[in-house]
């Protein structure tokens, strides 16, 4: 399946409650629309909460609200249409202000591709919904995730630094981790 | 503590054992903490750590010709592959165009480390199940595979024979007779270890049924490579998202289905056989042509998200890297094969004995540098 | 010649000491005598297997200490003894200390009953083979008791295992003695010799009398604990299994006393199978103290098909080992005592 | 009466087994692969492309053919070479010129990565062949390639 109907299928489920009425009517414009010149349109009608973005990356991009993180993620899964069962990449990113986790996915029946990010802007106690009850490897990632950024994950069954010492304080890749006895900045 | 027999009136105790870092079956720093009844597994929990060097964290201050030298460190027995990884990355995020020549070349050295790297599994496996002597033999056709190396790229291990942009240096002119030296060895040396090892009833007994991993349970998990074809998931990144000259050659993907420790040992096997009929294929084109792209001194890739996906003889390596424009990337993730091949392990070993446990690790082949990163 | 020196001597020492005096201090000298050759046999065997080993794997093997090496194994020696005994602090010491010298001490005991020679045999009792499966068995008191008393739980694990295998692997190696002790009708060990004098009893039993030696071989490897049965001391699995935390001459002992008992099992299929000392078809007749290579050449051959078995085949694991002697070796072995005795009472065994 | 056929297999696998080391012992004497390290010194003989350590090779009129660019030492990943140089009067052209008083080559941080080699513009630091490099003291380890009173091979333009 193509970026852009991957798009537009997903794009489905989360509509803007507010917008509700007025979107159905739009919906129906809208469909027609990509259907007919199938590209992606340019500033998508912002139809849902997620964000969908093409450029700078080979694949579809979506922006969720940490809010929605864990449905989107579980309808990504069990909807046999997208069926993403593969998580082959977490990964924390420090973008700055916010930390974020990036989420790589894979279908192993349709075999496209998907890039799932969630960013949280409080630095202090960083909280994200697990995925791990839904792909089992989310589990050693997260706790990874947790080592090196700080960011904390509900209900995850044991969280706690994997690679680093229990008593380690700071979170080293973070981008303002100070560490001057082993960290060479040339 | 329920007692393993219901009726049994002794009451047997779990105790905590530390297959600790330094252990014969963990193959490096890897300390699992076992909690067993007995004999029987109850619990497996890896303890990750001891060879972290937060090769992430120097990504950030390195530049890209920097970056490759470092990915010889973190699966060093497929280190020219790791090296390819973050070459076509960057090659790919510059829209670089690299010669013919270097393709095919980069393709034969990558088949040639699968098959170093299967060698010292195939002589360890043997080790690890109790047949001292299938070391040797292992690392005498792996020895042959380093003297090519050490003759063409200078160093036997961590070569760094990839740059962005194409090859350090040109091939040695007796390159391609050695190779074929070693292909018509080599070949006769595979049937002699099915001879040893493979058909042999005591390795069969101690590995067949043993650790068995479902499809989904293996998808689940994240697991990739040899680990994930023997349960019946085909996830060759050679097959689906080739790369250099992977596309231009025939070879089937090994698959197994039964997911038990003698599966996984057999697609190895098998690929060895591939990855051999791979460089035979290629081995007497290799096309004249540079062998190298000139590239400014100081990469710089535009600014954007860059995933590549490399098939490692352990896996898939992933090379994410999030690049702001500067001359060192802004975030730069490597998605190690061994690390979710590491999570499967108390999925499928609970239940089953300590030799069980030593058996099943070393199908999965764990190389902790490139778990721990 | 060397055989009138101990006789005139045994004559002089009888002439002056007391009456009851004599037996002892004659058994002292020949224990010690025996210590001595044994413990300096024990480290050429050790030698032979590094050797063998390494020829095997497309080495070259210990070739730097002395002529083509042959000192290699006296400087481990030497090494080990002047290595500081180490050991854990909440070991239980003094099961600790006593454990290695249980598995010396048996494996030396046994040595004393093999038929070197007709003459050169220490004490020929009347029981011989019952003797020797007795003291094979109390090596493993030892075993146990150093893995537990280590206070380390690698080494109980190997200990259990190592109880474990012996218990059950004593079995079939009794048995199948046992089938041979039908066709000599004796246990003492010089008569089993006269009664190959006229064909070797693995060509007298001819079948079961294979299929006897085979089961012994294999129940011969698990009861020192070699290869494919070393669940005991498992490099891949244990580390060093019981013996751990043994370190200087303690380690020494253990090592020794395995190398011994292979030698030991070699040396009983030898004497029960091949007629130890009996030259085939009695060519060497003659010259008696001959008979001292035909022996220690069947040993060797045996010991080099042990060793064979340890650098070829993977380990079992601890539950296969057992389903292997009590579903394969032990019923095999019932059958094969009810044939052989078919065997004798009908009189089909071959007499060259 | 699978009993049977599995006794027999399971043997007859494990003799095909024995054979193949049973092969191995036999012609043992022109199998071996192991190198007799220490006596074969004088006949062992690296690859030319060894990286064994950098070296500066030097002609015969002590001279080298490093300008002091420092290109290698920003490549080094590790900051395994310091180039201490210093202002000097060309003879020619009368101009002030960069020239390297000493080369430090830190052996002991250096992962053998050839970068400073692949990026060297005159060619001056090459890989030597030697790779017994263990000393008794760390200092040992830093070396000054270039030999005390070697100067700039003429005509090597940066």
């Amino acid at each position: 399946m193509t970026n852009g109907s991957l798009q537009h299928s997903i794009s489905s489920w989360f509509p803007i409650p507010e917008v509700e009425e007025l979107a159905d009517s739009k919906e129906q414009h809208e469909i027609n629309e990509i259907s007919e010149e199938n590209i992606e349109p340019a500033i998508p009608i912002n139809s849902s909460l997620l964000e969908f973005s093409q450029e700078a990356s080979q694949f579809l991009n979506i922006t969720v609200q940490p809010e929605q993180l864990y449905d989107l993620m579980r309808l990504l899964k069990t909807n046999d249409q997208t069926h993403f069962d593969y998580l082959f990449c977490l990964s924390g990113v420090d973008f700055g202000e916010e930390l974020g986790v990036v989420y790589h996915l894979e279908s192993t029946i349709h075999r496209h591709m998907l890039v799932v990010k969630v960013k949280t802007s409080d630095r202090e106690n960083p909280m994200l919904d697990s995925v791990c009850d839904i792909w089992y490897t989310a589990e050693f990632h997260e706790r990874e995730v947790f080592d090196f950024f700080g960011i904390k994950f509900k209900n995850h069954p044991n969280l706690k630094r994997l690679f680093l010492t229990e008593d380690w304080d700071g979170f080293p890749l973070r981008k303002d981790y100070e560490d001057t006895i082993n960290m060479i900045v040339k | 503590m329920d007692s393993t027999t219901k009726n049994s009136n002794f009451k047997t105790e779990e105790y905590q054992i530390n297959m600790g870092p330094q252990h014969p079956a963990t193959h490096g720093v890897l300390n699992l903490l076992l909690t067993i009844d007995g004999e029987i597994i109850k619990k497996v929990e890896p303890d990750l750590g001891y060879i972290h060097r937060s090769i992430e964290k120097m990504c950030e201050r390195d530049s890209y010709q920097q970056i490759v030298h470092l990915t010889d460190r973190m699966d060093y027995l497929s280190s020219n592959i790791n090296n390819e990884a973050v070459c076509l990355a960057v090659e790919n995020a510059l829209e670089l165009e690299v010669p013919e020549r270097v393709k095919v070349i980069r393709t034969i050295i990558g088949e040639l480390t699968r098959i170093s790297s299967h060698c010292l599994w195939w002589g360890v496996m043997g080790m690890d199940v109790g047949a001292l002597s299938t070391f040797f033999y292992g690392f005498r056709d792996r020895e042959m595979i380093n003297d090519i190396f050490e003759e063409t790229c200078g160093a036997r291990l961590t070569m760094n024979y990839n740059v962005p942009g194409g090859l350090m240096l040109d091939i040695h002119p007796n390159f391609v007779k050695r190779v074929k030296k070693f292909v018509a060895h080599f070949k006769t040396k595979i049937p002699e270890y099915d001879r040893l090892l493979t058909q042999n009833v005591i390795f069969q007994k101690r590995t067949k049924g043993v650790g068995i991993l479902t499809k989904e349970d293996a998808i689940s998990f994240g697991a990739s490579g040899p680990v994930a074809r023997a349960s019946g998931y085909s996830c060759d990144v050679r097959k689906y998202h080739p790369y250099s000259a992977l596309d231009k050659v025939s070879f089937k993907e090994s698959l197994k289905t039964e997911g038990d420790t003698f599966a996984r040992y057999q697609v190895r096997i098998m690929e060895l056989w591939e990855s051999l009929s791979i460089i035979e294929q290629l081995i007497d084109n290799i096309p004249e042509g540079e062998h190298r792209v000139k590239t400014n001194a100081v990469i710089k890739l535009p600014k954007g998200e860059f995933y590549q996906k490399v098939e490692t003889a352990r896996g898939e390596l992933g090379v994410y890297i999030i690049s702001k424009g500067t001359k060192n990337p802004y975030r730069l993730k490597f998605r190690s094969p061994g690390f979710s091949n590491l999570s499967l392990l108390n999925h499928i070993a609970v239940g089953g004995k300590i030799g069980d446990l030593v058996a099943i690790m070393a199908t999965i082949d764990l190389v902790i540098p490139d778990i721990d990163r | 010649m060397t055989i009138d020196i101990i006789i005139n001597s045994h004559l002089w020492f009888a002439a002056n000491t007391a009456e009851g005096s004599l037996s002892i201090l004659e058994m002292v000298v020949i224990a010690l005598i025996y210590l001595g050759i044994f413990s300096v046999a024990g480290l050429f065997l050790v030698l032979l297997e590094r050797r063998v080993a390494a020829w095997f794997q497309l080495r070259v093997g210990p070739n730097r200490v002395g002529f083509q090496g042959l000192l290699q194994t006296m400087a481990d020696a030497l090494k080990l003894v002047s290595k500081e005994l180490t050991g854990t602090s909440k070991a239980d010491m003094f099961l600790y200390n006593l454990a290695p010298y249980f598995v010396i001490i048996s494996s030396l005991m046994a040595l004393a009953v093999l038929p070197f020679t007709n003459e050169f045999q220490a004490f020929d009792i009347n029981i011989g083979i019952f003797f020797l499966i007795a003291i094979s068995s109390i090596g493993v008191i030892g075993v146990l008791l150093g893995g537990w008393s280590s206070n380390n739980k690698f080494a109980l694990i190997g200990a259990m295992r190592s109880g474990v295998q012996t218990i059950s692997y004593e079995l079939s190696v009794g048995l199948s003695l046992l089938t041979m002790i039908l066709l000599t009708g004796t246990l003492q060990l010089s008569e089993i010799v006269d009664v190959q004098k006229d064909g070797w009893l693995i060509v007298q039993g001819h079948i079961p009398a294979i299929i006897a030696f085979m089961i012994f071989m294999i129940s011969g490897t698990a009861e020192t604990n070699r290869a494919p049965f070393d669940m005991v001391e498992a490099e891949s699995e244990l580390g060093a299994g019981f013996h751990t935390e043994y370190s200087g001459m303690k380690f020494a002992y253990f090592f020794l006393a395995e190398f011994i008992n292979m030698f030991i099992i070699a040396a009983i299929a030898a004497t029960v199978f091949f007629g130890a000392w009996l030259s085939p078809f009695g060519i060497t007749e003659s010259i008696p103290w001959l008979g001292v290579f035909w022996f220690l050449g069947k040993t060797l051959a045996l010991v080099f098909l042990m060793m064979w078995f340890r650098w070829t085949f993977p380990r079992l694991r601890v539950d296969q080992l057992l389903t292997l002697e009590w579903k394969y070796l032990l019923p095999i072995n019932l059958v094969n005592i009810v044939i052989m005795a078919l065997m004798v009472w009908l009189n089909l065994i071959i007499r060259v | 009466m699978s009993y049977f056929s599995e006794i027999y297999n399971g043997i007859k696998t494990l003799l095909t087994g024995m054979s193949v080391t049973g092969k191995y012992f036999l012609n043992a004497r022109k199998g071996v692969i192991t190198q007799q390290y220490p006596d074969n010194r004088e006949t062992l003989k690296m690859f030319d492309r060894f990286r064994g350590e950098v070296i500066m090779p030097h002609d015969d009129q002590n001279e080298h053919r490093c300008t002091g660019c420092q290109k290698c030492e920003i490549a080094c990943p590790n900051g395994t070479i310091e180039i201490i140089w210093d202002r000097g009067i060309d003879e020619e052209t009368g101009k002030k010129k960069k020239k390297i008083d000493q080369f430090v080559y830190h052996l002991s941080l250096c992962t053998m990565c050839g970068l400073c080699i692949d990026v060297c513009p005159t060619d001056a630091i090459e890989w030597g062949q030697n790779f017994e490099n263990s000393v008794f003291d760390r200092t040992h380890l830093t070396r000054v390639l270039n030999k005390p009173g070697s100067k700039l091979a003429p005509g090597v333009e940066d």
